[in-house]
C-alpha cells in the first residue's frame, strides 16, 4: 500500500463520518445524549487534517497515530473505543497488512476490554464483531461483502435492549432506535471497503 | 436555542477563561484548558482531580479549591475529557502522595479516566478512582452500566476533599469517597428539556403538561412520561425511590441536598426542600444539614434532582469542614 | 407555565419555610412570615432592613446574615411587601442604633417603606433610607420615576452591610449607601419572558431569534427589542451603555457583577464575564473584584445584567470582608 | 347611612375590582408588571371578608379601616395610594357624609403626596382628579354622571406618556395603553355609583 492509497483510505473514512455527522447526532438524541456525530466530527476533522502526514508512515504507526487522535480528540464514550480498536490494530497489524484477520480479531477484542461489553449490548462491538467474523471466515468480495454484514449488523441493533452504554439508562424505551455507535462503526467499514475497491486493492 | 454566546466552538473555551478571570485567587487554566487547577497546592497531600463534560457547571471546575478539587478536567459540552487532559493534570497538580479520580459512572468518563490512570501508572505514578453512582432512577445492575453519577457526585468531592486537606492518605480516601457513595441517593425530575449548543435543538420534547421522571443530567429520558404533578407529589416520588433504596434505619440524620438543573428558579428549590423535610421527617429521617441551588446542571433544563447522604459524625464533621472554591465557600 | 408548586397562593410561604429550615443557622422567619431576620443580631449595631417583591430570588431575604442585612420583607412575586411587614423588621431587629432601609427605586417600594419609615419613627425610633437607582437602560429623572434598581442593590447592601459590622453611625451607613449607589451602574438583557405564577402566562413575548435589550428585573420591557445578537455584541452595548453613563476615569478599578435572571446557565454567566472584562480593559478599566450568578433574578427569564461599581480601596476592602448568608459567603 | 346601606357599598366596590382582575393584571402586563389584578383581588378579598365588621362602624372609622386593609393587603404601588385614599377619606370626612366633595379633594391630595405625582402622568390620579372635580362643581345626577368622568378620563389615559409607576420606565412605549391604576380607580368609582343609585341615597 503506498502513501497515497492510504490517504485516500483515510480522507473516505473520515469524509463519511463527517458527512454522516447530523444523522449519528440524531439516532444519540433518541437514545444518547446527541453529541455522537459532533464527538466523530472533531475527532475525524483532526484525522482528516493530519491524513497527509499519517500516510507516510508504516501502515501500523498510521493506525496508531489515527488512533490516538481519536482517543485525544472524540471523548464520550466512541472516543476511547474507537482510540483503542485503532491503537491495537496498529500494534498487531503486519506493515503490508497481510494478517488483517487477526489483527481486527484482536482489536475487538481490545474493544471488549475497554468497553467491558460483549455483542448483544446494542453496541458499537454488534457491527465489529459480525464483521470481524465474516473476516475470519474469508472468502472472495470481501470489500463487497463486509458493508453488507456491516449495514445488517447495525439494523439488528433496533430492537435491541441497551445493557452498555448511555442507552442502558433507558431500559425497555432503549428498543426500537438503531444504536449510534452502530451505525458509526457501520458507516466507516462502508466507506473503508468502497475506497479499498475503488483502489482495486481489496 | 436562544444562548449568550459568541459560536459554538468557543463556547466553552471562553466561559474557562471567565471562570479563571473571576476566580484568580483560587484558581487557574492550565495549558490549552486541558484543565482547572488549584492556585496553591498542599506538599503531601493526595490530589483530587475530577472532571466530565461542560454544561454541568459549577461541576466540576467550580468545585476547584481548598477544602475540595485539587484538579477539575472540562470536557466538551455533555462529553467525557480525553485522556490526554486527565494526564496533564495528574501531571500538574500530583505532589507525590497519589491522585484520587472521581468520575461519574458514563461509560464516557470511566473509559477516559481509566486511560488516563493507565498512563499514569505506567508512568510510575499511583492513581486510585471512586467511580459515582448515586441516580436511583436506573436500576442498579452488575451485567450493564447501571447508575448514572448524578448530583451525587458533589457530595463525594466535598467530603472527600475534606478529608484529603486533613492529609489522608490515598487509600483511605478511596474508600471515604466509595463509603459517602453508598450513602448517597439520588433523583431527578426535568419540567423541559436542554438543549445541547452543537445540537442546536432540545435534547427530548415535552408537551407543556408534561415531566420527565427520572430524568438524566444529559437530558437523557428516565423512568417514565408523566403528566405534571404538584410539588409535593413529585418530592414524595422522588423521595420515595431514594429513601427505599437507601434503606436507611429510622432516626438516620442526612444530608438533603435540593440542587436545579439550571432553568429552575431558587424559589422553587427552597419549596421543594421544604416538601423534602416534610417527607423526609415522616420517614423518621432528620435533615441535619441542607444544600440549596443549581449545582449540578443539564444546561437550561428546567427541573431539580434530590439527593439524600446518609450522614454520621465524622461525615458530617467533614461536610463542615471548611471549603473555598468558586461555586461553594463556607 | 411550568413550575413545582402546590398552589399560587401558598408558593411564596413554602418557599420560605425550607429557606428557614434550610438556613437555620443563620436566619429564622419572623411570625406570619412577615420578614426573614438574622437569628443573632449585635447590639449596638445599626440594623440594616431591605426587602421587596419575591422572584427576584437570592434577594433580598438569601443576603440576610453576618456582613449584611439583619432583615428582609418578602412581598407577594413582583409585588412590594406592605408596611405592616417593615415595621415588624424594625421592630425586632433594631437595638437602638437605628435602622438604615435599603430599597429598589419602584414606586411600590419606596411608598411602603416609606409608609412603615413614618410609623417607625412615630415610635420615636430612628430610620434611614437609601433608594438604589443603578439601572441605565432608564434615563435618570427628577420629574419622574426615574431609574430603576436592580442587581447593584447587593452591592449596595454588601459593601454597607461590612461597615455595620464594625459598627459604623446610622448616618454614615445612608451616606455610605448612596456613595455605592452612585458609583454603581446596571444593563439588563432578556432572552426569554418570565413568567409571574399568579398571571400563569409570560409577561412578554420574544421571537426565537429575539431579545429584549434593557429589560427589567421584572421582566418590564427595556429601551428596544432587536434581533439576538452575539454574547461579545451584547456585552458591548450593556457596558458601552454603563460606562458612559458611570463616567469613571480611565484607570478605574471596579466592581464586576454579572448576575443570571434565572434561566440562564452559569456556563454562559460566566463567558459573558469574559467578554465584559475584555471591555473593560480596552475602556481601561481594571476588574479587581468579580461576582458571577443568578443573585438579582427574574424568576425564570434567560438573560443576564451586568453591574459596575467603581471601587476605591475602603471599598474594596468592605466588600472582601467576611460575609455569611444563605446566598453569599466568603 | 345605615350598617346595611355601607355594607352593600363596600361589597359592590370589592366585587367590582375582584371580577375585574384579570382585566386589570392584563393592562398591567402591558406597561407594568403584570400584578395590579392580583393585587387589588388580594386586597378587596379582604375587605370583602371583613365588610360586616366594618358596617358597623361609624363612616370615618369604616372608611380608615378600609385604608389599613388596603396598605397591608395590597402592596405594590397601589397598596399605599388606595390605602392613602380611603385613610385621608376617614380623617376627614363626616359621620354623615356632608362633606363629601371637600373630603376627597382633601383624600386626592394626599395621595399626590404619597406618590409624588399629579395629574397629566398616566396613573389613578387621572381618574380621581377629574372625579374630584366634578364632585367640587357638584350639581344634579352626581351618582349617574360621576362614572362617565370617570370612564372618559381613564380612556384618556391611553394616549399619555407615563412618567410615574413602572410605565414610565416604558418611555414612549408607554403610549397607547390604559393605565391600570387609572381603570381600577374608573371601576370602583362605577360600582360606588352604580350602588348609591341601587339605594336611592345619591
Ligand atoms: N461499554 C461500551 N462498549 C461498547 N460500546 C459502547 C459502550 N458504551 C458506549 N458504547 C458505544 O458508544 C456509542 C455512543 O458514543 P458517544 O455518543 O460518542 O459517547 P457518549 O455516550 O459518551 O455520549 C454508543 O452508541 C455505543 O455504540
Ligand atoms: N407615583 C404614583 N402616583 C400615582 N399613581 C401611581 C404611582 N405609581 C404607580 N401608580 C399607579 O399604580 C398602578 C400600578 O399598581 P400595581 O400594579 O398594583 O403596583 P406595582 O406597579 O408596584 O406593581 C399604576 O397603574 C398607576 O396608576
Ligand atoms: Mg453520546
Ligand atoms: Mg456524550
Ligand atoms: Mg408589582
Ligand atoms: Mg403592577
Amino acid at each position: 500500500m503506498t502513501p497515497e492509497h492510504l490517504h485516500k483510505l483515510i480522507v473516505a473514512v473520515a469524509d463519511a463520518v463527517i458527512a454522516h455527522a447530523d444523522e449519528l447526532t440524531e439516532l444519540d438524541q433518541a437514545i444518547g445524549d446527541g453529541d455522537h456525530g459532533v464527538n466523530m466530527r472533531r475527532g475525524f476533522e483532526a484525522v482528516r487534517a493530519d491524513a497527509a502526514a499519517t500516510a507516510e508512515k508504516p501502515l501500523p504507526d498510521a493506525l496508531k497515530a489515527i488512533g490516538t487522535q481519536l482517543v485525544m480528540k472524540v471523548g464520550g464514550a466512541s472516543g476511547p473505543l474507537y482510540g483503542t480498536l485503532f491503537l491495537a490494530l496498529g500494534k498487531t497489524i503486519a506493515p503490508d497488512a497481510s494478517n488483517i484477520a487477526a489483527a481486527f480479531a484482536a482489536a475487538v477484542q481490545a474493544v471488549e476490554a475497554r468497553g467491558k461489553s460483549h455483542p448483544g449490548q446494542k453496541t458499537l462491538l454488534d457491527v465489529l464483531a459480525p464483521v470481524q467474523a465474516a473476516l475470519a471466515d474469508g472468502g472472495p468480495h470481501l470489500p463487497a461483502r463486509l458493508p453488507i454484514v456491516a449495514a445488517a449488523a447495525a439494523d439488528a441493533t433496533v430492537p435491541m435492549l441497551a445493557t452498555r452504554g448511555r442507552a442502558s439508562f433507558l431500559g425497555e424505551r432503549s428498543i426500537g432506535h438503531m444504536d449510534p455507535g452502530a451505525r458509526s462503526s457501520a458507516l466507516m467499514i462502508a466507506s473503508l471497503c468502497r475506497a479499498l475497491e475503488e483502489l482495486d486493492l481489496g | 436555542m436562544k444562548r449568550l454566546m459568541n459560536a459554538v466552538d468557543t463556547l466553552l473555551d471562553e466561559s474557562l477563561d471567565g471562570l479563571a478571570a473571576a476566580h484568580a485567587d483560587i484558581l487557574e487554566l492550565g495549558a490549552e484548558r486541558k484543565f482547572v487547577r488549584r492556585k496553591v497546592l498542599t506538599p503531601g497531600k493526595v490530589a483530587l482531580i475530577s472532571g466530565g463534560g461542560a454544561g454541568h457547571e459549577p461541576l466540576h471546575a467550580g468545585f476547584v479549591g481548598a477544602g475540595m478539587l485539587d484538579a477539575a478536567c472540562p470536557g466538551q459540552v455533555f462529553t467525557s475529557p480525553t485522556p490526554d487532559q486527565m494526564v496533564a493534570a495528574i501531571e500538574a497538580v500530583d505532589t507525590g502522595a497519589g491522585c484520587l479520580l472521581i468520575v461519574k459512572n458514563y461509560e464516557g468518563d470511566v473509559m477516559n479516566f481509566e486511560m488516563a490512570g493507565e498512563l499514569a501508572v505506567a508512568d510510575g505514578r499511583t492513581v486510585e478512582t471512586v467511580v459515582t453512582n448515586d441516580d436511583v432512577a436506573v436500576p442498579k445492575s452488575t451485567w450493564s452500566t447501571g447508575r448514572r453519577g448524578v448530583a451525587g457526585t458533589l457530595v463525594v468531592e466535598k467530603i472527600v476533599g475534606a478529608a484529603a486537606e486533613q492529609l489522608a492518605p490515598l487509600e483511605a480516601l478511596r474508600d471515604l469517597g466509595r463509603e459517602v457513595n453508598e450513602r448517597t441517593r439520588s433523583f431527578g425530575v426535568a419540567l423541559t428539556p436542554c438543549t445541547v449548543p452543537a445540537a442546536g435543538k432540545p435534547t427530548f420534547t415535552l408537551a407543556p403538561d408534561e415531566m420527565e421522571v427520572g430524568v438524566g443530567i444529559h437530558g437523557e429520558p428516565g423512568r417514565r412520561r408523566s403528566k405534571l404533578a404538584s410539588a409535593d407529589a413529585i418530592a414524595d416520588e422522588m423521595l420515595g425511590a431514594i429513601l427505599d433504596d437507601l434503606a436507611a434505619p429510622a432516626g438516620s440524620q442526612c444530608l438533603l441536598l435540593v440542587n436545579g438543573f439550571g432553568g429552575t428558579p431558587l424559589m422553587e428549590l427552597y419549596l421543594m426542600v421544604n416538601a423534602a423535610r416534610r417527607i423526609l421527617a415522616g420517614r423518621g429521617m432528620t435533615a441535619t444539614r441542607y444544600l440549596t441551588g443549581s449545582l449540578v446542571t443539564s444546561l437550561d433544563m428546567a427541573g431539580c434532582s434530590i439527593t439524600v447522604t446518609a450522614l454520621d459524625e465524622r461525615l458530617t464533621r467533614l461536610w463542615d469542614a471548611p471549603v473555598k472554591t468558586a461555586a461553594l465557600s463556607w
